[in-house]
């Protein structure tokens, strides 16, 4: 991965060229001189022009940094969409302030030079949104100093919207590299035996069927409130294909209640699946995946109740949770349960962890449907996880090297490089 | 023999603790202990000294967006600072974007204006519930009454004696928003910066650690942060009420849960080793 | 809303609210009678949301405006229904497919910048103020790079965990402990809050204007349970002198 | 057939996706405004998916009540919970307040709807006492940190563990706030950074499964 960083660097470099080359003002900012009574201050190098990387409707003033521009001294950017007066008042700003450097773009899309003043001028805020988008403004500066007022000459520009975000190219690179990562793993995924470590927790689900089995109780499966397109959702109906394989094969009972009918359609198929696959189809019942509440804490409510009364031996609660997991988890607890649990919700981690069993923490979640099927796609789309996360201690480990260096010896431009490449605009 | 004792509470049935909970947060509601609350965080007390200094007069907008999940924690923390501008006859304007608040807000006003003689629409006015707060923000900065052409009763906003010389945000003292969603971060963002309007938070405790930066910038001038921000405040304006009651309770109940697990450690070391 | 629905509601609130607290003492009636009611509010609650701010302003009232682009999602939404019958439930995969699709394609680009680039960025950035960095502050930098390292390589499936391995996984379960046991921590005071708030309101309802709400369904339900626990001890005893 | 059953739906997704993720690239106004329709889509289509729950709630109890299974009394509650919020609704045509003050459907959300959601929410605080009682005992050193983090986030946050902790452990210099502001900025953050890289990276991952057609699921079996 370290081979590929100077190649990133490159592109960026070039990009970076590229638009340092087309945000030349050209012909944006005609600069008109004004006839009247009193003659403007010229500001040098006043241009306006359209704010780049945007939906249009937002103007940007350039002029050049000036010795004149004293801590008493600030400066008023008027903005008309008149041909002569309508004046506004659009900012207001002390003079030593907004140069090209504080606007946050990142280097392959900005040049940040600190000699130079730039203003934002977002003028849906004064005008309607379609005029902003569409007319054609006028802007003068006005330097106020010792209560006196001068104006500047007047330019004018005709926002647009644009077609690119030039400053999300580090995540567009980043997209692109993950999607040939991720072909290449899934081309090569018929492969047999991919490596995937030992995964603790996941030999206990044995265990609790096991244990169910022997005591004739019941097993649930709570595939908790998130709907199919949530990522722990999709790996919970892997994990409970898995389970309920083996519920069938020892004969177990098992029940999954629901909170999105979706999720439930596509848990039916796959518990009917499981159970043919284990040669028991007769086994298999329509009331295993039962609906019970689009409402989250009625959902728990409920739940809570069937665990109480039907004590299950087992409860497995994979998948999306909010509040109700500690609502449910200590319910199972205190009916004595063997409790498994897996989620990708940080915050709620916390409370399976502590009140069940066995929890699966995070990612593991997905890796666990892979790790129990075996099934090729599953095992190379973990590889790629994987690499993803290479790439990640790679660069913190590196970035933060160089960070530091850079910063201990003052290579600041260096260090923008580098923060740049790692921040999402 | 010990040993079995304590193996007996070691399984302790779970419902004498519940019991030991409910009684230990109920008891303060009925009779508040007054337990000591000596410190006062420093962004509790800049809050309040920034509304203890706005001239007697100025005009407050308070942004009360918390519905009854964050009851609790924030209905405390309105009441006081409400009070507290009564106190220091500052106008008070109240607006809310969220639908659930209304009838909290209601509960604010029903008791807390007597207390002053303060007069609905002379030295305060209630908003209606707007949808889509951003662009209400953004609108409210060149005219407040291209908005909010009339009071929740119905009045023209424009003649009623509270809103006089308001037509934006410059001409108000403070904002003021009290709630659990990401609605003070709008204000920060789309007015407090934009405008230089000074702008005060009150959040449910488990948010207020995210606004440390805004506070480091002064971006907001002050936070109040859950309950016991509540009570500090009643303490800074001499008015104990439902967040000295509820710090009262916190304390007992957080006492309790450090205790039963200083118990259960105890019981497992004497188990293991005596 | 006139005094006697204040009140209606003050017995209402409080008697469901303490139905759903008996199931802390065991399972009972009152709590199953409380739990169903709350399925079907629940779901009545939603039903309603969706009515009046998306079927009726969203769906209808274009429609009833001659805006046809509505139809579209309408009859995607339309098809997701045909689930109900077996033999035409594929119609249902184009409302699937679209959620999916539209999904998926919003989480890919979110999850890049937030979850991904910018907290390797935030894990780096602190250190970019080496030069007027306390010792301990750059110590505190380093401390969370290191841990984001060995937190990651815990969630490492390509190698197998041992010898050296096995020791920066390790240091990884450490980093997640504490973050478990802060947010643990943390959440406590919020929930606290939250039962403060439920008694409050009991409180309020135990007040004379609401004629003792709380007070009657309370003592009520002590009774219940007294009762209940006295005649099944009576049977038990009847059972085991048999 | 093989064509409107599976070809077609698997472009849906493929289209969608992309035309979704491209947008995320192209400040245009073009794509600013198919993402808000979009979004209006997705409102609408998720709006019917509620159908489906509620269909299934339905003939779930229907069944129950018809065929007097066990407890099927309480399946009539169901419809009574379900009227007692739709009903009111119609009445009030979905406001919750009105010129008037509170409607009934405000009356029945409040009294009926938050009282029994806030209080399953309140018996949280109940739960919590009890895991903790039961999981933060030391076994290991693993446990130990669990335990100790925990211990001084309760402890910390309330003005009495202050006290407590200035009379205890005062001399140290530090404040129970800044031990803990250090915990959740430093520790705290490296743990939960990694969980969520960890999962944003499935996330992405599965997306693509999803775009690509690779990940098909939720389509059923044909």
């Amino acid at each position: 991965m370290t081979k590929n960083k100077p190649g990133l660097a490159f592109i960026f470099l070039l990009f970076a060229a590229a638009n340092a080359f087309s945000a030349q003002p050209g012909g944006a900012g005609k600069e008109r001189t004004q006839t009247g009574p009193m003659a403007p201050l010229r500001l040098a190098g006043l241009t306006a022009m359209d704010m780049p990387y945007d939906a249009g409707g937002t103007a940007l003033l350039k002029w050049d940094v000036r010795p004149e521009d004293t801590p008493d001294t600030s400066y008023q950017v008027y903005v008309s969409s008149m041909e002569t007066g309508g004046w506004i008042k659009a900012d207001e700003f002390p003079a030593a302030s907004r140069t090209s450097s504080e606007i946050d773009l990142p280097f392959w899309a900005w040049n940040a030079a600190p000699k130079e003043h730039a203003v934002k001028l977002e003028l849906n805020n004064f005008y309607g949104e379609e005029q902003a988008a569409a007319s054609v403004f006028r802007f003068k500066v006005t330097t106020v100093r010792d209560k006196k007022a001068f104006d500047s000459q007047v330019v004018s520009v005709k926002t647009a919207g644009n077609w690119f975000r030039l400053d999300r190219l580090n995540n567009l690179v980043l997209l692109l590299v993950i999607i040939i990562v991720f072909f290449l793993a899934v081309s090569h995924a018929k492969r047999k035996g991919l490596f995937i470590r030992r995964i603790a927790g996941l030999d206990a689900i044995d265990e609790a069927i096991g244990r169910a089995t022997e005591m004739g109780k019941p097993i649930y499966y709570v595939p908790g409130i998130g709907n199919m397109s949530s990522i722990s959702t999709i790996a919970s109906a892997f994990i409970l294909g898995e389970v309920s394989k083996k519920v069938a094969q020892y004969d177990s009972q098992i029940k999954v209640p629901h909170y999105d009918p979706i999720v439930m359609t596509v848990c039916k198929e796959v518990v009917k699946q499981a159970f043919l696959e284990a040669g028991r189809p007769d086994s298999y019942r329509e009331d295993i995946n039962q609906f019970i509440s689009q409402d989250q804490f009625s959902y728990a409510a409920s739940v809570d109740g069937l665990i109480s009364r039907e004590k299950p031996a087992a409860v497995f609660f994979m998948g999306y949770f909010m509040a109700e997991s500690l609502l449910l988890a200590e319910v199972g607890a205190t009916s004595g349960a063997i409790q498994i649990a897996g989620t990708d919700v940080e915050t709620q981690l916390p409370f399976f962890f502590t009140a069940c069993d066995y929890t699966l923490i995070g990612e593991e979640l997905y890796a666990a449907g892979a790790y129990l099927s075996k099934e090729p796609m599953l095992l190379s789309a973990l590889k790629v996880q994987d690499f993803g996360k290479l790439v990640v201690m790679v660069s913190v480990f590196f970035g933060i090297i160089l960070v530091a260096a850079g910063a201990k010896f003052h290579w600041d431009p260096f260090v923008r490089v580098i923060l740049n490449l790692f921040k999402a605009y | 023999m010990l040993k079995e004792t304590l193996g007996k509470f070691f399984k302790i049935d779970r419902r004498w603790i519940f019991l030991l909970l409910a009684v230990v947060l109920f008891v303060p509601i009925i009779k508040p202990i007054g337990l000591p609350n000596k410190t006062i965080s420093r962004d509790t007390r800049h809050a309040f000294d920034y509304m203890d200094k706005l001239p007697a007069g100025s005009f407050v907008l308070f942004s009360l967006d918390y519905d009854p999940a964050t009851r609790p924690e924030l209905h405390p923390q309105a009441v006081a600072m409400v009070r507290h501008a009564f106190q220091k006859n500052l106008r008070v304007g109240v607006v809310t974007y969220i639908a659930g608040s209304t009838g909290l807000i209601q509960q604010v006003f029903e008791k807390v204006p007597a207390q002053y003689n303060k007069v609905n629409g002379t030295d305060y006015v209630i908003f209606p519930y707007m949808a889509n707060a951003v662009a209400v923000m953004t609108q409210m900065a060149s005219d407040f009454y291209g908005i909010y052409d009339k009071d929740q009763d119905g009045r023209d906003a424009r003649t009623l004696p509270v809103m006089r010389g308001i037509r934006n945000y410059k001409n108000m003292g403070l904002i003021v928003c009290i709630t659990g969603t990401s609605m003070l971060d709008y204000w920060v963002a789309y007015v407090g910066d934009k405008f230089k309007v000074p702008v005060l938070g009150g959040v449910v405790a488990i948010s207020q650690p995210g606004y440390g930066p805004y506070l480091q910038t002064g971006q907001l001038k002050g936070l109040v942060g859950g309950m016991k921000g509540a009570a500090e405040y009643e303490s800074l304006i001499g008015q104990p009420g439902k967040g000295a009651s509820g710090i009262d309770s916190l304390n007992l109940a957080h006492l309790l849960v450090l205790a039963l697990i200083l118990t259960s450690n105890l019981i497992l070391l004497i188990i293991k080793y005596l | 809303m006139s005094e006697t629905w204040m009140i209606a509601g003050a017995w209402v609130a409080a008697g469901l609210t303490i139905c759903l607290f008996s199931f802390l003492y065991k399972d009972n009636p009152f709590f199953k009678i409380a739990e169903h009611l709350y399925l079907g509010a629940g779901m009545g609650w939603w039903f309603q949301v969706y009515l009046y701010n998306i079927w009726k302003p969203k769906v209808w009232e274009p429609l009833m405006a001659h805006d046809w682009m509505v139809l579209v999602p309408a009859v995607l939404g339309l098809s997701l229904v045909t689930q109900f019958v077996p033999k035409i439930s594929w119609i249902s995969r184009y409302g699937f497919t679209f959620l999916m699709g539209y999904g998926a394609g919003l989480a890919v680009p979110a999850g890049l910048s937030t979850d991904f680039i910018n907290q390797i960025g935030g894990t780096i950035r602190p250190l970019s103020m080496m030069a007027s960095m306390t010792s301990w502050a750059v110590f505190n930098s380093l401390l969370v790079a290191f841990g984001v390292i060995c937190v990651l390589f815990y969630f490492f499936f390509s190698v197998e965990h041992k010898g050296h391995f096995k020791k920066v996984s390790n240091i990884g379960i450490y980093f997640l402990m504490i973050y478990f046991g802060a947010a643990f921590g943390n959440t406590v005071m919020a929930r606290f809050s939250l039962l403060y708030g439920r008694f409050d309101d009991l409180y309020a309802f135990a007040a004379s204007k609401y004629l003792y709400a709380t007070q009657f369904i309370l003592a009520g339900m002590i009774i219940y349970f007294a009762v209940h626990g006295f005649l099944n001890r009576g049977k038990k005893e009847a059972e085991a002198a048999q | 057939m093989k064509l409107i059953k599976k070809q077609i739906p698997l472009a849906i997704v493929f289209i969608f996706g992309v035309l979704t993720l491209g947008s995320y690239y192209v400040p245009h106004k073009l794509s600013v405004d198919y993402i808000e329709m979009m979004n209006k889509w997705e409102n609408i289509v998720s709006a019917f998916a509620f159908l489906l729950g509620l269909v299934s709630l339905f003939y779930s109890h229907c069944n129950k009540i018809s065929r007097k299974t066990d407890g099927w009394g309480y399946s009539i509650f169901v419809f009574a919970g379900f009227l007692a919020m739709v009903i009111p609704a119609f009445l009030n045509n979905g406001k919750q307040s009105s010129a008037a003050g509170v409607t009934m459907l405000g009356w029945a959300f409040r009294y009926v709807y938050n009282a029994l959601s806030s209080t399953m929410f309140a018996v949280l605080a109940f739960y919590i006492v009890s895991t903790a009682y039961r999981s933060f005992r030391i076994k290991s050193a693993q446990a130990f940190v669990l335990f100790a983090a925990a211990f001084l986030l309760i402890l910390g946050k309330v003005p009495l563990g202050q006290i407590i902790w200035d009379a205890a452990l005062g001399w140290t210099g530090a404040g129970v706030d800044q031990v803990i502001e250090w915990v959740m900025s430093v520790p705290a953050v490296a743990g939960k950074r990694g969980i969520m890289i960890g999962i944003s990276i499935g996330a992405i991952v599965t997306s693509f499964k999803i775009i690509f057609g690779i990940e098909r699921q939720y389509m059923g079996k044909d």
